[in-house]
């Protein structure tokens, strides 16, 4: 179409949308939950593996085999630990939620408060997911059942990692740049980022450490 | 905003002064940067669909000169031009790069090309995740040629079956390049999808609701959620095959020894190898859909059926994966599951070839190539699709599995069902890329030559599989009688490689000096044909309200263009998923070079990680700050406030928005 | 242009047909030229198959090249039809409700002549004792062995498999090292053999006669090179066979026969070969116990004459490249016993 | 065209819950159905009782069923008629149902027949 196909056609005038939407209207958010049904696929897949695992294993827990020591029996992954771990990723949901509305609410003090929390929960995590290597008392090598579960574990410590960095990122820019209504936008989704991993850790947590005791 | 609001609001209309007031703005805000610098850093969906494209071209031209080779290896009984340690590089790489470097990405690039512009957008959702996918992908591509011309390519098969490819038999690192390669590529696949889903679902043009999108659309976006479910299985397997591999690192997943199963690399291979065939297909069938509606001067009978055709297609694809593993030691009843689906999946492929036909039939012809190559693929794909159905059946499979009956089959697919398509469609959106026509002599040329040569080489391949003789092999010997067939098919081999040149030389005379072409040569329907060709960056200088199905062709002089949008920085209309109607402005960003940065840490991370699990934290941290700089560009660019006119509203609150300044 | 490239597919299907009949003259490796029960089965099917598809095939085309000649043409600035007839709309798309529920229809049909014959393929487990056979697959040859209840009796062989027709066989499929698949398209279809997981697979021949078969899997450098021959012959011929095959290796006769033993056994072949009734006793190649009355050496991939012989004993990578056995160097006299000896292990 | 065509009001839509799920309950019935089918076929096999994959083929089958009759009384409340496409959430409520109607009959033939080798006895044997 030319210039001259223009004139005088009537318009639809979109000037008094506002630039900024939250949830189902906004791209960004449909963006971050597509990206979260390829991150869920890959733990479907991981999952399924496991499964796989499991009944290519005709002793389970197969014995731990690390050359040049005895052959180590049922070496259960412990509880305690990572029990504790659940709790504070439940935990953590507070501060998330109330950043969530925080932001919905343009509450700048309450968007601050609410990133640094969620940043310190977030360190915390993953300090506890190194220590919940070692209760597993298995290592990747050791055989297929290690593998697949030191990857597990693995995959949903680079999430915490990703997750870590996104909020490092939202907080230099708060305190430096102040807060937009895109930033807004951004802390919604991060938030609905950090539901995603509590939610599949609990799934996880149950097959990783009551897999071994019930399946 | 009421949509009653929005009906009020298309009582302005437009002035000359305003229009080419707001043309010069849209001109410099949806500019590149200049320079290699803006070269590299382009956000323009276009420029990386069409390099995309080409790319895939450049892939599909590698190749086909190695499908060259091999049937030069074949063309007489107990040859010695390759060796078999050779031959097996060969087959090996032109498998992998025809189904992850030339038929995946071009699908895709032809979607990230024409997406946007079917739907009268101007961009896509994320611009700048569009050219970090491009990167990706050349890198994956070029690392596997790399290892070819070192001559340490995979040899392993585009499959890559545990034990051979495990770190037992697979020496050296030449499994590695492949699993890299697939990784790379496959997540320039998932950006790609996740972009062109989002797009669609939210910028369409105002008025185009779920039950008006061109059918090319459609294709693409059901290919773009097939590739998320279907990709991360192979990027899975994959990195776990590479852990396996890497001495520092052995893991177990596919080691019998410690538990691991090799059957599992099988399933996950097919859970994403068999959707892979339908995401090729898919997007060739949304193609044949656009030219036959175009050429057959009518529009589209059963227009809903074929969007469920796709559909169901799609899911379908899904459940036929078992199909390739008819001849492993799983249980009969186990698998005839999958001959069941493996067979009904050709119902909905049947809905689609009989709404194509009707709507020949009932069209008047403009018989022009595009349309002539369907009228190939319908020769090629129908028989493919047909052998299809053989191969569903277990116990005939256990016959024809693995022999070069299949190597026919998938070539009538592939070829037939989406390189047809595709040489049609280059045939039909030339103009768009470069405003001329592909030289039409020239190309029932090519059309004719390639049919032909086609059928030579795959259609004795057939014949070849039900006597015996299997895929794979460098070479066979003279008493086994396949050395006249083989022979042939070499024979036509030339003929193709022919008429692709051809169509080359075509492509080079025609894109300098071929036939001008006026916006819409074809008198056809979708949005794109509205522009000028070739298309302006800014691609729409308004975007349109869309009256119906065939949006030009139900266009009247009088319907209503979207005004009121930012035009000193990049924005669109957004709108709502079902009806299409506008509920937000979406401010993307601009160029960056930072795609560029991270891609190169990518891929940096990947070719490292053949070597040691490092690369793995290091790259991380790398990609860290790559991204620190990405978002901290990231927000909608302020550039020097554009003074509106009397009829165009100031828009910003300057409460509600903070502005920021460009950063990088 | 359809109407060249219709034709040209009718020549081209007229022709491939003729090449078809003739290329099936010599089947000995031919799905469709069955000469068991299962495959009969199956190439019974395949005819089923073929002519449906084949049928749809010709229908499609046909309606394709109809429209072609019926169709008015346009060009591309006449203007669309966007409020086509409605009365030929509607019968079109009764035509094309009706295709679809044929294609329905039809895709059951094919789909209970398949389970039926996978039922009809099955019965034969449950026959008559079955000859058992284990059939190992390594890169790039297979390993035979008969089954007997008494250890020393058992038949060990390579690349060539005897039967006796109208009897059973049961092979026991098996695989050490990668996947392979055991194809012996005249009796039956393939089936994979996948480390760790042991399978069988039924089959009787029916008519006597020298068949081949060949890996279906691709599993590395010579996979093309991994050929074997299935002899079917009548039960007397078979137990006589057998009998012969159970025998040590026979002694050497002539000075040079005795100079090639000498070699061998002294050589680095012992580490990989037997030969029984002497020390060499490796279990990595072929067992050569029989060797010199085989038709074929290096898996069914080189005729068993002095001079093939000869090049495979002194290059064996230049005819298989990628295989385990090394080059050797001898000595025309040397390599001259060597072939005496091997030729003599009848 | 008419007016009304132009016309970007919408009157108020159909419930999209019930629409999607209309649409997709079918497949999804189905692709739950073959991966549980699959897995217990190998169980049948092992354990020989087949009674599980019959339950499985008609507890899908009804669900997919379901969605057929959601897309079904869809389709009733949006006018009943084929779609077109005309503007407005009415014509593209009549839309998605009429696709459900469609998955809806393709994936229960689909489920039905993924019942049969079971139905029919197809044997074990690896």
């Amino acid at each position: 179409m030319t210039n001259e196909d223009f004139i005088g056609r009537k318009t639809l005038d979109v000037s008094e949308l506002p630039s900024t939407m939250f949830d189902d209207q906004a791209n960004l958010w449909w963006g971050n939950n597509w990206g979260l049904a390829i991150e869920t696929t890959v733990f479907g897949i991981l999952v399924a593996l496991y499964f796989s695992v499991r009944m290519s294993i005709s002793q389970w827990l197969p014995p731990r085999t690390t050359p040049g020591l005895p052959v180590l029996q049922n070496p259960l992954p412990d509880l305690t630990f990572p029990t504790i771990v659940l709790v504070i990723f439940l935990i953590s949901l507070g501060p998330a939620i109330y950043l969530d509305l925080s932001a919905r609410r343009k509450d700048i003090f309450g968007i601050k408060v609410g990133l640094v929390l969620t940043l310190a929960f977030n360190i915390v995590l993953l300090v506890c997911r190194y220590y919940e290597f070692d209760t597993l008392h298995f290592k990747w090598n050791d055989n297929a059942y290690g593998s697949v579960t030191w990857t597990i574990l693995g995959m949903h410590m680079i999430h915490l990692f990703v997750m870590a960095a996104e909020d490092f990122y939202i907080i230099l820019w708060a305190f430096i740049k102040g807060v937009d209504d895109k930033h807004r936008l951004d802390i919604t989704v991060a938030a609905v980022y950090w539901y995603w991993i509590v939610a599949t850790w609990v799934l996880l947590y149950l097959l990783v450490f009551w897999g071994p005791k019930i399946l | 905003m009421k949509n009653t609001d929005l009906s009020k609001k298309q009582s302005n209309t437009l002035t000359e002064a305003r229009i080419n007031e707001e043309l010069r703005a849209l001109e410099s805000t949806w500019s590149d940067k200049p320079g290699i610098i803006g070269w590299l850093s382009t956000t323009d969906h276009k420029r990386v669909g069409f390099r995309m494209v080409f790319t895939a071209f450049c892939f599909f031209t590698f190749g086909g000169i190695l499908a060259g080779l091999m049937r030069l290896q074949l063309s007489l009984p107990g040859n010695n031009f390759l060796g078999p340690d050779m031959y097996n590089q060969i087959f090996t790489t032109h498998g992998s790069t025809m189904m992850f470097l030339f038929a995946v990405p071009v699908m895709e690039g032809m979607g990230i090309y024409f997406v946007p512009l079917m739907i009268g957008t101007r961009t896509l959702a994320f611009p700048r995740l569009n050219i970090l996918g491009y990167y990706t992908y050349l890198f994956g591509g070029l690392l596997l040629f790399f290892g070819l011309l070192l001559n340490i390519g995979p040899d392993a098969g585009w499959f890559a079956y545990v034990p051979l490819s495990g770190p037992e038999y697979g020496i050296g690192k030449r499994v590695d390049l492949w699993s890299q390669m697939v990784s790379l590529t496959e997540i320039s696949a998932l950006i790609a999808s996740t972009n062109i889903i989002v797009t669609v679902m939210k910028l369409r043009a105002p008025g185009m609701s779920l039950n008006r999108i061109p059918l090319f659309v459609w294709s693409e976006v059901i290919t773009a959620v097939m590739v998320i479910f279907a990709m991360p299985a192979v990027m899975i397997a994959s990195s776990l095959l590479s852990m396996d591999r890497l001495t520092n690192v052995s893991t177990h997943f596919f080691n019998q020894a410690e538990g691991g199963d090799p059957i599992m690399w099988q399933h996950l291979f097919w859970f994403f190898g068999h959707p892979e065939v339908y995401i090729i297909f898919i997007p060739a069938t949304g193609m044949v859909s656009m030219i036959i509606t175009t050429f057959s001067r009518r529009k589209t009978f059963g227009y809903t059926a074929l969007v469920l055709t796709m559909v169901a297609t799609a899911f379908i694809g899904f459940g036929v994966w078992v199909h390739h593993m008819f001849v492993t030691p799983l249980p009969q009843l186990g698998q005839s599951i999958f001959t069941a689906s493996s067979m009904l999946i050709v119902v909905p492929n049947g809905v689609q070839i009989f709404c194509w036909l009707a709507t020949l039939w009932l069209g008047r012809w403009n018989l022009k190539t595009p349309l002539i190559f369907i009228l190939g693929f319908f020769g090629v794909f129908v028989m493919g699709g047909l052998t299809g159905v053989m191969l569903a059946s277990l116990p005939l499979d256990t016959q024809l599995h693995d022999t070069y009956f299949v190597v026919a089959h998938f070539h009538y697919v592939l070829i037939g069902g989406a390189v047809f398509p595709l040489f049609g469609a280059v045939y039909y959106w030339f103009p768009k890329f470069c405003g001329r026509l592909l030289n039409e002599a020239a190309g029932i040329a090519h059309c004719i030559l390639f049919f032909i040569g086609f059928e030579l080489v795959f259609f004795p391949m057939h014949i070849l599989g039900l006597i015996g003789m299997p895929r794979r092999v460098y070479t066979y010997l003279p008493e086994t009688g396949w050395g006249d067939l083989n022979m042939l098919a070499s024979i036509g081999a030339a003929v193709m490689v022919v008429a692709t040149l051809i169509f080359f030389i075509n492509a080079v005379y025609s894109w300098f000096w071929g036939k001008v072409a006026a916006a819409n040569p074809w008198g056809a329907d979708t949005l794109e044909w509205s522009l000028p060709s070739p298309i302006p960056q800014y691609a729409f200088q308004y975007q349109p309200v869309v009256q119906g199905r065939h949006a030009l062709w139900e266009q009247t002089a009088d319907s209503p263009v979207v005004t009121g949008l930012h035009i000193n920085n990049r924005e669109v209309v957004s709108t709502s998923i079902h009806d299409a109607v506008p509920d937000h402005r979406y401010g993307v960003q601009g160029p960056s070079i930072m795609p560029f940065v991270v891609s190169v840490i990518t891929g940096a991370m990947f070719i490292g990680f053949m070597f040691t699990p490092w690369s793995l934290p290091l790259g991380m941290i790398a990609l860290f700050f790559g991204f620190l700089g990405w978002f901290w560009s990231n927000s909608v660019e302020h550039r020097p406030p554009y003074a509106p006119l009397e009829d165009n509203p100031v828009y910003d609150d300057p409460a509600d928005y903070k502005p920021v300044e460009a950063a990088v | 242009m359809t109407r060249v490239s219709s034709q040209l597919k009718a020549a081209s299907l007229l022709a491939s047909a003729c090449v078809f009949f003739f290329s099936c003259g010599h089947g000995n490796q031919s799905a469709v030229e069955p000469t068991g029960l299962q495959a009969e089965h199956l190439s019974f099917l395949w005819w089923i198959f073929l002519a449906i598809t084949a049928a749809v095939y010709v229908v499609v085309m046909v309606i394709l090249v109809a429209a072609f000649f019926r169709t008015q043409r346009a060009a591309a600035g006449d203007e669309a039809d966007l409020s086509p007839d409605p009365s030929r709309e509607k019968r079109a798309s009764s035509v094309v409700k009706a295709a679809v529920a044929v294609t329905v229809l039809t895709m059951f049909a094919l789909m209970l002549v398949s389970f039926r014959t996978g039922r009809a393929l099955d019965t034969l487990s449950q026959a008559q004792t079955p000859l058992e056979i284990k059939v190992t697959g390594q890169q790039w040859w297979w390993q035979i062995e008969y089954k007997d209840p008494t250890p020393s009796n058992m038949v060990t062989t390579a690349n060539e498999i005897h039967i006796p027709i109208g009897r059973p066989i049961k092979l026991e499929l098996v695989s050490h090292d990668v996947i392979h698949s055991f194809w012996a398209p005249n009796f039956h279809g393939k089936k994979d053999l996948i480390p760790n997981y042991p399978t069988t697979l039924f089959f009787r021949a029916d008519e006597p006669g020298v068949y081949w078969g060949q890996c279906a899997e691709f599993c590395g450098f010579e996979h093309a090179k991994m050929r074997f021959m299935v002899v079917a012959e009548p039960q007397e011929d078979f137990e006589r066979w057998y009998a012969a095959s159970q025998q040590p290796a026979p002694e050497p006769v002539t000075d040079s026969q005795k100079f090639g033993r000498d070699i061998f056994l002294k050589s680095v072949c012992t580490q990989c070969h037997t030969i029984q009734g002497t020390p060499a006793n490796g279990r990595v190649g072929p067992n050569l116990t029989h060797v010199g009355g085989k038709p074929y050496i290096a898996s069914g991939s080189l005729p068993n004459d002095r001079e093939n012989l000869a090049k495979w004993i002194t290059d064996p990578q230049a005819i298989k490249p990628g295989i385990r056995m090394p080059m050797n160097t001898y000595s025309p006299e040397e390599l001259n016993a060597l072939v005496d000896y091997i030729q003599s292990l009848k | 065209m008419s007016d009304e065509r132009r016309d970007l009001e919408l009157e108020k839509p159909e419930s999209e819950l019930l629409l999607w799920a209309g649409f997709l309950l079918p497949p999804l019935a189905w692709s739950i159905s073959l991966e549980t089918l699959y897995l217990f076929s190998d169980y049948g096999c092992t354990y020989e009782s087949f009674l599980p994959n019959h339950i499985v083929s008609v507890a899908f089958l009804v669900l997919s069923l379901i969605g057929l009759a959601v897309a079904w009384s869809n389709w009733q409340k949006s006018g009943a008629t084929w779609p077109d496409d005309s503007s407005g959430s009415i014509p593209r409520s009549r839309f998605m149902s009429a696709l459900g109607l469609l998955t809806g009959a393709l994936f229960s033939i689909l489920i039905f027949a993924q019942w049969l080798p079971t139905l029919l006895g197809v044997p074990c044997g690896k």
